[in-house]
């Protein structure tokens, strides 16, 4: 079976994140109020064959750990699609 | 016209519209070259073949309009290699180098998305270096924009510089230098202009022309896609409402893959694995192979059925028009391809033999063994049809030049300074030049920041100087003279570093040239570069046009960016721009009549742009710039720096204000009393005649820097001195004294952009 | 003479400028292509600059899975000594020979420009030719330059006198914390830093500042600790 | 109300993803098999006053019309969380 998997790579909580805090700023210079705590990071998606569901995230888990999500700076999150 | 027989043989593609009339007008091809294809083919073409004329027929392939004038340009000279004609031109060097360079516009897909736009201009033209077999080792750009004032133009701005500077950064080619301008002329149509100089030895150079009947044609880089399809035409015509819709799928650079290519392209050409090279650009495959045939006179057969696509079910039309980045066409004999399979993987590349060279003179494109397209080669590429537009001088252009300014100037003599220095024009450019890699390969020997960028070559004593530049302003106003004062501005640029100025590239963009008061700035402004290029003995090596850059608004100001390329015989004579040493003296060579038509100060202190454009002695021009280079290598300057927009005032004050990372500028007196003793203030501060620089000189080297002048028949004014970091810049006229503190300007001079560049997104554009 | 290997990944550019530096200051200096796992006895092992793999996903994380990293690694382990400058410092913090990491600059964009560091240790095989305290004006080119560790991390790097360069006189281009422009593994042995000394290597190109780094490097006794050459 | 809203913005079908491609061959070099299709953009993280999900949801949609996703290159997608 083939899964989409989507997989979320955002900055560690404390950590400065430049890029969320400019587009709040602009956020807030375009007029839209009540937004922020803006937190930009990666968005991931790939296709993954494998024999089941749990079995594509036990992969996609392995490749955030391995590759995709720097541990010192990053956390991620991810979700399998059938 | 009507055909007897065929005279060539293609069917449609299963699929593939009937061509129809509507579907030629969409071609963008007229009702008398759709005959004209009809008479050739001795038939109707197919859509495919359609396709493949509106791309080698459209005005950016064939020159249509601007062949005949383009013919006027002198492009020979002892040391020219290789002229118009080829990928880029190139120059001879001492001790068997030589330099390849040239320049191009990316102004269209830049208006539509300005990072991918810039990114891919730059991976344009650093393709069309090293496909000459030259090391890329210099980038500059030449940018225009609307006002900062409109959040689209401050978006456009940020997202060209960006990728100008991901794409050259990535890459590892150092970009040293270029010039910005604003001026509303440019809202909705920015000018994107990016120019690639390269090294190499005299003996490497490459060619992109195919011969040798059954040598193999290869496909190498990037798998192809359906992006840019048609890039070619859409260059082609005016941005409007209808072409945002219609536009090409965006191309996206891949400058990994670039570097990848760049590499395995120069170990291919140096190892001599192949017989020709040449880049796909605009119109990809169909203009790379048809040009590479037309100039060995050779036929060429391929089959898109074996080009590496990106998406399945790509149709030979899309295969052949797709504008994807990245890839090349290389001819090679049949016996070296596994040899440069080898290298290309080494390189992690694809290469991919997707056709033969043929001994019929044809264009045959197939598709999985059907013949899709066949026309013959040589007419294909050579006989679309030339155009002679009408030229006429607008009434308006003729008007405008008699005119004065309606209203005075909004500040006084002395803020006006300050005004300028804030004009983003005018400003510091560090804002964007930081962005850019400027030191990478350790061979900048001057940086951006001055008149000219400098670069040692190899362990070699000489070095290279880089500029380009154009006065809109001035083109716009009397395009014969403003194109005699770009190119004498960059040789000027150039030769304040003390090179020797050695031959040009130019970048032509234009408006609608079918409009006659746009052909006639074209036709005049290329007889001004002509008569310089003459003059200073540096021909025109190749270059670019660039028509049909008209928004809702109407055309943009005439802009014909020149680049320039100078010889500096020994690196480290070379001359920065900006005073280095207190008790140093100030000259001023070159006179002054007080200029000020085509002025900055008109334009925006007056928000007047009109008045009579200054006339350029280029016999003076000469002769300054043969004293500049002899006084460079008798050691005899301090500093040298070119008097452009903005006048004596500016350039003193930039010359004092300091490099970018001086830690302080320094104080100067000048005492122009008796330099120009009939000048009211202002144009004796601001006026803008040509010919003119202002150099710093040891109090010891000035009656050696005297006996230089004279030899060279100049006159020089000695006007005051270098004086102590954190002083005033002080200007002595005959009616009074002018002070400012260099401090302030250098506060001002350097915050003008960022200070309205603060907070902008330069990934998304702002609503 | 001392041997070390400049390794070339698939989009390095300061490979070059590297290589000459080296050999200019009278190693020899040898590349070592990626996919080598050979490092051709070299004593010192520089990764250079660039953009290795078009620093996609992120500076230096594809880079780090190289054949040659294994070997690095070995090296490493074995208390070879290793130069990362640019990326090649991206590289290391990425394959966590270094601590900490380079996330993009905080002002989000590239910066391009010389700035002045302080060397704030020489007892390492690349600073010996420096004094305590140098201080020098090294351009710097990248985009992912802010350095950031855990606070842990900082305490330790800073009580064990880890930091090797630190930007001075207010010119921090990146927003690294403490100042921090380079820095090394306990026993001084992986150096790694943002600025580029070999582009300062030369009188022609406007200084020869950064040359030290490189004679250091030349003068070193493997093995035996860092002499001084000044 | 606060709503937290998770935006993915990933360049459109059919454009180049050097990006992508780089890590699905990262992927394959590591020796994860069947992974493909790798499209890298970003994911973006906010939080939203409003009255409603609705109105948090048209909110942030506004703000990828207008700022957050580029209209010529990308495409978005957005959950609402309560
Ligand atoms: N787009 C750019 N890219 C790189 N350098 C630039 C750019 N624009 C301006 N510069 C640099 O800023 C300096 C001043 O530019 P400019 O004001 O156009 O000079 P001039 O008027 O003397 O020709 C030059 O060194 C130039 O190379
Ligand atoms: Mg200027």
């Amino acid at each position: 079976m083939t899964y989409r998997v989507h997989i979320r790579v955002v900055p560690r909580a404390g950590l400065l994140d430049p890029q969320g805090q400019a587009v709040e700023h602009a956020l807030a210079a375009l007029g839209f109020e009540g937004a922020g705590d803006v937190r930009i990071g990666r968005a991931i998606e790939l296709a993954i064959d494998a024999r089941s569901a749990d079995a594509a995230e036990a992969s996609a888990r392995e490749m955030c750990e391995r590759l995709l999500a720097n541990p010192v700076t990053e956390d991620y999150s991810l979700v399998v699609e059938a | 016209m009507t055909a007897a027989a065929p005279v060539t043989r293609a069917s449609s593609f299963p699929g593939e519209r009937p061509v129809t009339l509507d579907v030629v007008r969409e071609h963008n091809l007229t009702a008398s070259e759709f005959d004209r294809i009809v008479a050739m083919l001795g038939r109707t073409p197919t859509l495919t073949e359609l396709g493949v004329f509106s791309a080698l027929w459209s005005e950016h392939c064939s020159y249509k309009h601007s062949k005949p004038v383009l013919k006027r340009f002198p492009t020979t000279g002892p040391q020219v290699v290789q002229g118009p004609g080829e990928n880029a031109g190139v120059l001879r060097l001492p001790n068997g180098w030589a330099v390849a360079f040239k320049i191009e516009s990316h102004n269209h897909p830049s208006a539509v998305e300005p990072y991918q736009g810039a990114a891919t201009g730059v991976g344009g033209i650093l393709r069309d270096v090293f496909t000459m077999g030259a090391r890329p080792v210099a980038v500059l750009n030449s940018l225009r924009f609307g006002p900062l004032s409109e959040p689209r133009n401050r978006y456009l701005f940020a997202g060209v510089v960006r990728g100008v500077g991901d794409y050259g950064n990535c890459i590892g080619v150092p970009t040293l230098g270029g010039e910005v301008g604003f001026a509303e002329g440019y809202s909705g149509n920015p000018l994107v202009n990016a120019m690639c100089v390269g090294i190499l030895r005299e003996s490497d150079l490459a060619t992109a022309r195919a011969h040798g009947v059954g040598n193999v044609l290869l496909n190498v880089g990037a798998k192809t896609g359906r992006d840019g399809i048609h890039g070619a035409s859409f260059a082609s015509e005016e941005l409007s409402e209808k072409s945002e819709a219609r536009r090409p799928q965006v191309q996206v650079g891949d400058p990994f893959t670039e570097k990848l290519l760049l590499e395995a392209s120069l170990e291919l050409i140096t190892s001599k694995l192949i017989v020709a090279i040449q880049d796909m650009g605009a119109a990809g495959l169909t203009s790379s192979s048809a040009e590479m045939a037309a100039r060995g006179g050779v036929g060429v057969e391929i089959d898109t059925g074996l080009v590496p696509t990106r998406e399945a079910g790509m149709t030979p039309y899309e295969i052949l028009l797709s504008e994807s980045q990245e890839r090349m066409l290389v001819v090679a004999e049949p016996h070296q391809v596994a040899a440069i399979q080898a290298v290309c993987r080494k390189w992690e590349l694809d290469a991919t033999p997707i056709g033969h060279v043929t001994d019929d003179g044809l264009f045959r494109v197939k598709h999985h063994g059907l013949t899709v397209a066949e026309i013959p080669g040589q007419p294909l590429v050579d006989d679309c049809p030339v155009y002679t537009p009408n030229a006429r001088e607008g009434a308006a252009a003729i008007a405008r030049r008699k005119a004065r300014p309606r209203r005075a100037a909004r500040v006084d003599a002395d803020e006006a300074l300050e005004a300028l220095l804030d004009t983003p024009s005018i400003a510091s450019k560090r804002w964007v030049y930081e962005q850019y890699d400027s030191t990478v390969q350790a061979s900048t020997v001057l940086g951006p920041g001055g008149d000219a960028g400098v670069l040692r070559v190899a362990t070699e004593p000489f070095a290279l100087a880089v500029s380009v530049d154009c006065n809109n302003r001035l083109v716009g106003l009397d395009p014969y003279e403003g194109g005699k004062a770009t190119v004498a501005e960059a040789a000027r640029n150039v030769a304040c570093t003390g090179a020797e100025p050695l031959g040009i590239t130019d970048c032509l963009n234009f408006g609608n040239p079918e409009k006659p008061e746009v052909f006639f700035q074209f036709r005049e402004a290329c007889r001004g570069i002509s008569d310089a290029c003459v003059a200073f003995g540096t021909p025109v090596t190749g270059g670019n046009v660039s028509f049909y850059n008209e928004s809702p608004t109407g055309a943009v100001d005439p802009t014909p960016t020149v680049g320039m390329v100078g010889l500096l015989r020994r690196a480290e004579d070379r001359v920065p721009s900006h005073f280095r040493a207190v008790g140093d003296r100030i000259v001023i060579v070159g006179s002054s009549e007080g200029a000020m038509g085509g002025s900055a100060y008109w334009a925006e202190l007056c928000d007047f742009i009109g008045g009579a454009a200054p006339r350029v002695d280029l016999e003076h021009e000469t002769r300054l710039q043969q004293f500049l280079v002899a006084a460079a290598a008798a050691r005899l300057l301090r500093s040298a720096h070119d008097c452009s927009e903005g006048g004596l005032a500016v350039a003193l004050a930039e010359a004092a204000i300091g490099g970018p990372y001086a830690d302080r500028g320094f104080g100067a007196v000048a005492d122009l009393r008796t330099y120009a003793p009939a000048l009211s203030a202002i144009e004796a501060l601001y006026g803008e005649d040509q010919g003119r620089v202002v150099l710093s000189v040891a109090p010891a080297a000035l009656p050696g820097l005297r006996a230089m002048l004279t030899r060279h028949g100049l006159q020089g004014y000695l006007a005051g001195e270098v004086r102590a970091p954190g002083g005033e810049l002080e200007i002595v006229l005959p009616e009074g004294v002018h002070r400012w503190p260099v401090d302030r300007l250098r506060a001002v001079y350097d915050d003008a952009i960022p200070r309205r560049m603060r907070g902008i997104s330069t990934d998304r554009p702002e609503a | 003479m001392l041997r070390v290997a400049v390794v070339r990944f698939p989009g390095s550019n300061c490979d070059w400028d590297t290589y000459h530096a080296v050999a200019g200051a009278g190693a020899d200096a040898r590349f070592v292509w990626h996919r080598d796992t050979d490092l051709q006895q070299a004593e010192v092992v520089i990764l250079p600059g660039g953009f290795s793999y078009g620093d996609y996903l992120r500076s230096g994380a594809i880079a780090r899975f190289s054949p040659v990293m294994q070997a690095v690694q070995k090296h490493a382990a074995a208390g070879g000594a290793v130069l990362g400058i640019c990326n090649g410092f991206q590289i290391l913090c990425e394959a966590q020979l270094l601590p900490g990491a380079l996330v993009r600059n905080d002002r989000l964009t590239f910066v391009s420009r010389p700035v002045w560091v302080r060397v704030e240790r020489t007892d390492t095989f690349c600073t010996s030719a420096y004094t305590r305290g140098t201080e020098m004006r090294i351009p710097v080119a990248h985009g992912d330059g802010c350095y950031v560790a855990d606070d842990d991390t900082l305490r330790l790097l800073e009580a064990e006198g880890r930091v090797v360069l630190r930007y001075t006189r207010g010119e921090n281009p990146n927003g690294s914390v403490a100042d921090i422009a380079g820095v090394c593994n306990p026993a001084g042995t992986v150096v790694g830093f943002m600025p580029h000394p070999e582009r300062y290597a030369d009188p022609v190109t406007g200084s020869d500042v950064g040359a030290g780094f490189f004679r250091s490097i030349a003068a070193w006794l493997p093995g035996g600790t860092a002499r001084s050459t000044t």
